[in-house]
């Protein structure tokens, strides 16, 4: 068998990037050579890496979002409120979802109707569209860096036009396009073209740009962390395979703050060995947390307590991006003031907790840790195996037998048999653990926590039970 | 569950390149639990493939979920397309964040029923209410007119 | 020298009793048999006490905050308002300032006033003027227990009236009352009428009442956290030896995880170890905690960050009671929307964190508690020694030598000495300790902190920096 | 700080039954720093003290502190009571939280300058700017009326 994980020649990519940029006119504009100057002519405030690696450095934490609207100039409004009003320290680029399904005709006609109309008709901007020379007047009218926020079965021309606009990082992650944002695509197709993807990232940093990277593995509300940790690592390979040097890896935290510690401690220590082991070195991670939820709160006030909780829990992650949602989250694209109003209020709580010292129950931690590791190890060492150490083949046959698994998969070629579920305290459990490689161990473990609540409630544990915690924390609680 | 309607048959899903998956599956699962019979079709649906399907499992109603704002571009002409198709009265209903930002309900309602939706919901409506709807419409016999 | 600190007897309670209700017409209204029936009567949910016992088996978290209106209907309306779309657990009562001077000709063309004008000019509810009757109708319109919050030089017919009207708790804290609400009055006269008040809560627990009194010792903004620990303790006697059963020990926090996790914990076992030691026994200790500030901030969203920094701290001070400040606060008295609106986000960040447990590292802890405790067993030995064991002659002293001390007393007999500041992490440390009666080992402890800033900062901490760290929280920040 | 007309007494207080001292003595602080002699009263000032202090110190402002809210019970006479005590030209600053609840600031405003205040303040004012217009108003001799 062919090693799929192989990094592309020059000349595949360069042969692959004529094809991807004649998808769209303003495909034409990019200048590699030009974009590489222009990032190098940057200010490092302007480059997430380096505020990630400061941020690092001095236990900082940043806020960030998605902001997206239809128009340059309205994108610019946008975002210079955030900086301005919100005292922002990062920006984000959300990309229409058109322009995700590459749909840019459909963007095209959403840029005139929302001109028409005098208000965005289109759910983030459309930068293919908008070309590198739109970007560009954006990078021009604000002072932080801006990274693109989007999922697509093809990300190629959106990454090539994104990047060399002047974004400094951007998502890089497979498996969360394939499972999340399209209900058709094979993963082989989206394993290919994201390939592409990473290599334009390896190719900024083999120019002396540094590029940062961003990996979830799956959209995390309800999910049990360990398999968000595992379906991160497995992708690491991919990103490392072709040159990416700087990381964002971002996890969703649920509440139970033993059970987030160990998210945040098992991914780096992990993260940090398999990518050793294999052979990968100087590489930089940084970790971004959300506290995720399905459905967010409407009204503010629990709003604000959400974004507190992400605070908190980016604290106690040591994670440099505090990756929030505005308390209009569950209203609509939220309009340019809540969002300013949103980071306002968790720049002051950043800067409250940015000092101090949270630990967790160093007994709990230790037998939360000890349980994480081997479940991700079990699930990692599975892929592994099912590549033959080849992560590409490995991660296809995973998802194909449900070793790496969704409960809410867009993607119809995905099983959807793991299902996740609350313990009494919050930590999210594996209700239903599939064709999850576990051991008994493992699954004695789970299953004991989720008796504890069963316990509780004199209840076996059931989807409405999975629902309630779907919905719980919009309506204030924890768990029901 | 006996005084439902047993049998009734919904088609279901996401329409356009709408990828928000989780709504429409919690509101499956409960049409499901009230004795109806559910033809899910996932997310990313098109007004054809909703079309083909309430045709082909003989439909009572059709669950249209949007998300992801876009439902003003996406829904004009669907209530068309089942008359051509010669479902005239199949119910539509729909469901989610039907427009870009925040709403203004009362209009919202009102562009999606002149565009022939029978019952226009907004964002967190709970099952239960879509289904004591669902279940008065059904022995009714009230259609969009 | 007599004892000063002695239980009234009842002869001598009743004699006093007689005057003090002659202070004004509505006093005459106090029948203590009846109160005591009624108090009875209520369901457990009314009384603060229960629910205080019920958080601390539970480890729940319960918001309060100051409300006051002039009328009984505007009350009323405000504190079904909080109740209802606040999910507040607990209410206030907060008395207006011409009440806390006695005052009542004052109040009562304040209520005129108010009536005419239909706002109301007084800064809280008049309890005297509206006597046991207006009280109950309060009483009746609401389902949660309700406190009296105010400090006067003479609480004693505020304390009849406000007790029989259907009030559960209230303060009892006489060294507070000297030093921040009156300018002129003598300490002497103020600790006898607040005998008068504690021994009145004596008599319903002594009648089957559980009656809650709360203790702070001074406003603590800015100030020595083992100094407000010591004015707290050294009270505690006067509050045993009356009869008080029930105590709510409130304490502010400034920011620094481990000093506030220790004030709690050296708080907790003190106060435990000193009421035993002389002999009180059977009382319910519950703690209380604000993130305290002077100048509160006028951005909501700063301010919404300052209730959550409340509430963090009530739970890593496994405190029952979360004393906050509406995020109207440095706008004036609040609206009742406001009120409930911050009642209603701090009540989902309760639930979130109520559940887990948040730790400390336990090195920095151990020395924090160890050297806090040093600092507390100073002052309250000293103070005990002045007094021959007997502690009202001991406060007496105490006070007037600044042994126990306040850097921003009201009253002008205040020496006024002692100065706090914040170090680098945002403890508060002793700028300058006045007369307090500190070795060697816990200045020099002190100093090394105040080092660590000044280095941080290249200069000697001043006057100056004292301001900006009075207002630091209000802009944002923990320490500039 | 020598460009100051140093020497320049300043009678400082809290009026009323109002014991927030905070304020007044950061303000007292930075007079001090800033050259002015301070006469400070603290708290719980009546008129008549303030007065009487201004005359004994022979002094060119008082500064009268509020955050109770009750200043619109506290301050009317204070001007007519100077006059009386023929000290008609002394300049009388006010600042705090001079009504109960939110306040519109014009309007505050206006009520007490009708009362013969000099300057009024709202809260959180900054002593930087209280002494700058102190320094304009004692050098260009401003008074009210
Ligand atoms: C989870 C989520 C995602 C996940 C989805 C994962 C998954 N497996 O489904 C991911 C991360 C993939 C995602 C992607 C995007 N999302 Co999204 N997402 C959400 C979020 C947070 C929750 C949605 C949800 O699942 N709620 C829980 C379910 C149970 O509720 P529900 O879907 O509303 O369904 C209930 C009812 O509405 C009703 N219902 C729903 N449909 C129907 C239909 C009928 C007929 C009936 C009767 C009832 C009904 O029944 C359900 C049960 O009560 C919402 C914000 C929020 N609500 O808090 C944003 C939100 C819906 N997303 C939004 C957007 C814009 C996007 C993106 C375009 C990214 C972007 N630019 O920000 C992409 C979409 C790409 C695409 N091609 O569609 C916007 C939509 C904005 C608008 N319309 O104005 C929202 C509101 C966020 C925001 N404030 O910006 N998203
Ligand atoms: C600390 C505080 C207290 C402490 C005071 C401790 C002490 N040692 O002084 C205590 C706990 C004792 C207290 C008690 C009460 N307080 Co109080 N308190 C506050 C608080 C939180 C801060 C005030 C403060 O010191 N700020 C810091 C200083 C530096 O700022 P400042 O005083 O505004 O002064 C600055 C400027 O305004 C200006 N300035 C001030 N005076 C003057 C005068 C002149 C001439 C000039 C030029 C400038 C000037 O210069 C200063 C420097 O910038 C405020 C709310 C807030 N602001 O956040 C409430 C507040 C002032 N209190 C209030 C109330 C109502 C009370 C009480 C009646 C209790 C109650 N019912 O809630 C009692 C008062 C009893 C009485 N007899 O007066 C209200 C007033 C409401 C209103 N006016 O509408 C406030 C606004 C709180 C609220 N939102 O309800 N309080």
């Amino acid at each position: 068998m062919d090693k799929l994980n192989r990094k592309l020649t020059e000349e595949e990519f360069f042969k692959e990037r004529k094809e991807v940029l004649s998808g769209w006119p303003t495909g034409q504009d990019v200048d590699l050579d030009e974009a590489i100057a222009y990032h190098k002519s940057l200010p490092p405030g302007k480059v997430w890496a380096k505020k990630m690696q400061y941020a690092k450095e001095h236990g900082e934490i940043y806020a960030i979002t998605g902001m997206g609207v239809a128009t340059i100039e309205g994108q610019i409004e946008l975002l210079q409120c955030i900086e301005r009003e919100g005292q922002a320290d990062l920006l984000g680029t959300s990309v229409d979802s058109y322009s995700r399904q590459s749909d840019y005709e459909a963007a095209e006609k959403g840029i005139k109707d929302s001109k028409d109309k005098g208000r965005s008709v289109l759910n983030g901007l459309p930068v293919v569209n908008h070309g590198v020379k739109g970007f560009r007047k954006i990078m021009d009218a604000v002072n932080l860096p801006i990274s693109m926020r989007y999922g697509a079965a093809d990300t190629r021309l959106i990454d090539e036009i994104g990047y060399a606009g002047g974004h400094t990082s951007g998502p890089a992650d497979a498996l969360m396009d394939f499972w999340h944002h399209h209900s058709k695509v094979s993963l082989e197709k989206v394993l290919n073209t994201h390939r592409y993807g990473k290599r334009l990232i390896g190719y900024y940093e083999e120019h002396g740009v540094p590029m940062l990277a961003s990996c979830q593995g799956l959209y995390g509300a309800g999910i049990p962390p360990t398999l968000q940790v595992a379906a991160i690592i497995v992708q690491l390979f991919t990103l490392a395979e072709q040159g990416v040097k700087n990381m964002r890896l971002h996890f969703a935290t649920h509440g139970d703050l033993v059970q987030d510690a160990t998210t945040s401690r098992v991914l780096t220590k992990l993260a940090d060995e398999y990518l050793k082991i294999h052979g990968y070195k100087d590489i930089n991670i940084y970790l971004s947390v959300s506290f995720s939820l399905v459905q967010y709160p409407l009204e503010p006030g629990t709003a604000f307590a959400v974004s507190f909780m992400n605070t908190l829990m980016a604290k106690v992650c040591n994670a440099q991006s505090n990756d929030i949602r505005t308390i209009a989250e569950a209203k609509g694209i939220p309009k340019k003031e809540d969002t300013a109003y949103t980071f306002r209020t968790v720049k002051a709580m950043e800067n409250f907790l940015q000092g101090q010292k949270i630990e967790m129950n160093q007994n709990d931690l230790d037998l939360e840790c000890k349980m994480a590791e081997l479940e991700v190890r079990a699930i990692v060492d599975k892929v592994l195996e099912f590549g033959d150490g080849d992560a590409v083949s490995g991660i296809l046959k995973a998802v194909e037998t449900g070793v790496l698994d969704n409960p809410f998969a867009t993607n119809s070629a995905s099983p959807c048999k793991v299902m996740g579920i609350k313990d009494s305290r919050g930590a999210i459990r594996y209700l239903n653990h599939g064709n999850l490689p576990f051991t008994n161990e493992i699954l004695d473990y789970q299953t004991s926590k989720i008796n504890d609540r069963e316990n509780k409630k004199k209840k076996k544990l059931d989807y409405e039970d999975l629902v309630s915690d779907l919905m719980a924390v919009s309506k204030g609680f924890l768990v029901e | 569950m006996s005084e439902n309607k047993s049998g009734s048959m919904i088609v279901t899903g996401v329409i356009g390149e709408d990828v928000h998956i989780v709504g429409i599956r919690i509101l499956e699962y409960a049409l499901g639990e009230a004795g109806f019979r559910v033809t899910p079709l996932g997310s990313q649906v098109s007004q054809k493939e909703f079309i083909d399907a309430a045709l082909e499992t003989n439909a009572d109603a059709i669950m249209v979920s949007s998300l992801s704002g876009h439902a003003e571009a996406l829904v004009p002409g669907f209530r068309e397309k089942c008359v051509e198709a010669g479902i005239d009265n199949i119910l539509i209903y729909l469901g989610g964040y039907l427009l870009v930002g925040e709403m203004n309900w009362k209009d919202v309602e009102s562009k999606f029923s002149k565009l022939g939706i029978d019952r226009v919901y907004p964002p967190g409506v709970s099952p239960t209410r879509v289904i004591e709807d669902l279940k008065a419409d059904i022995s009714s016999g009230r259609k969009n007119g």
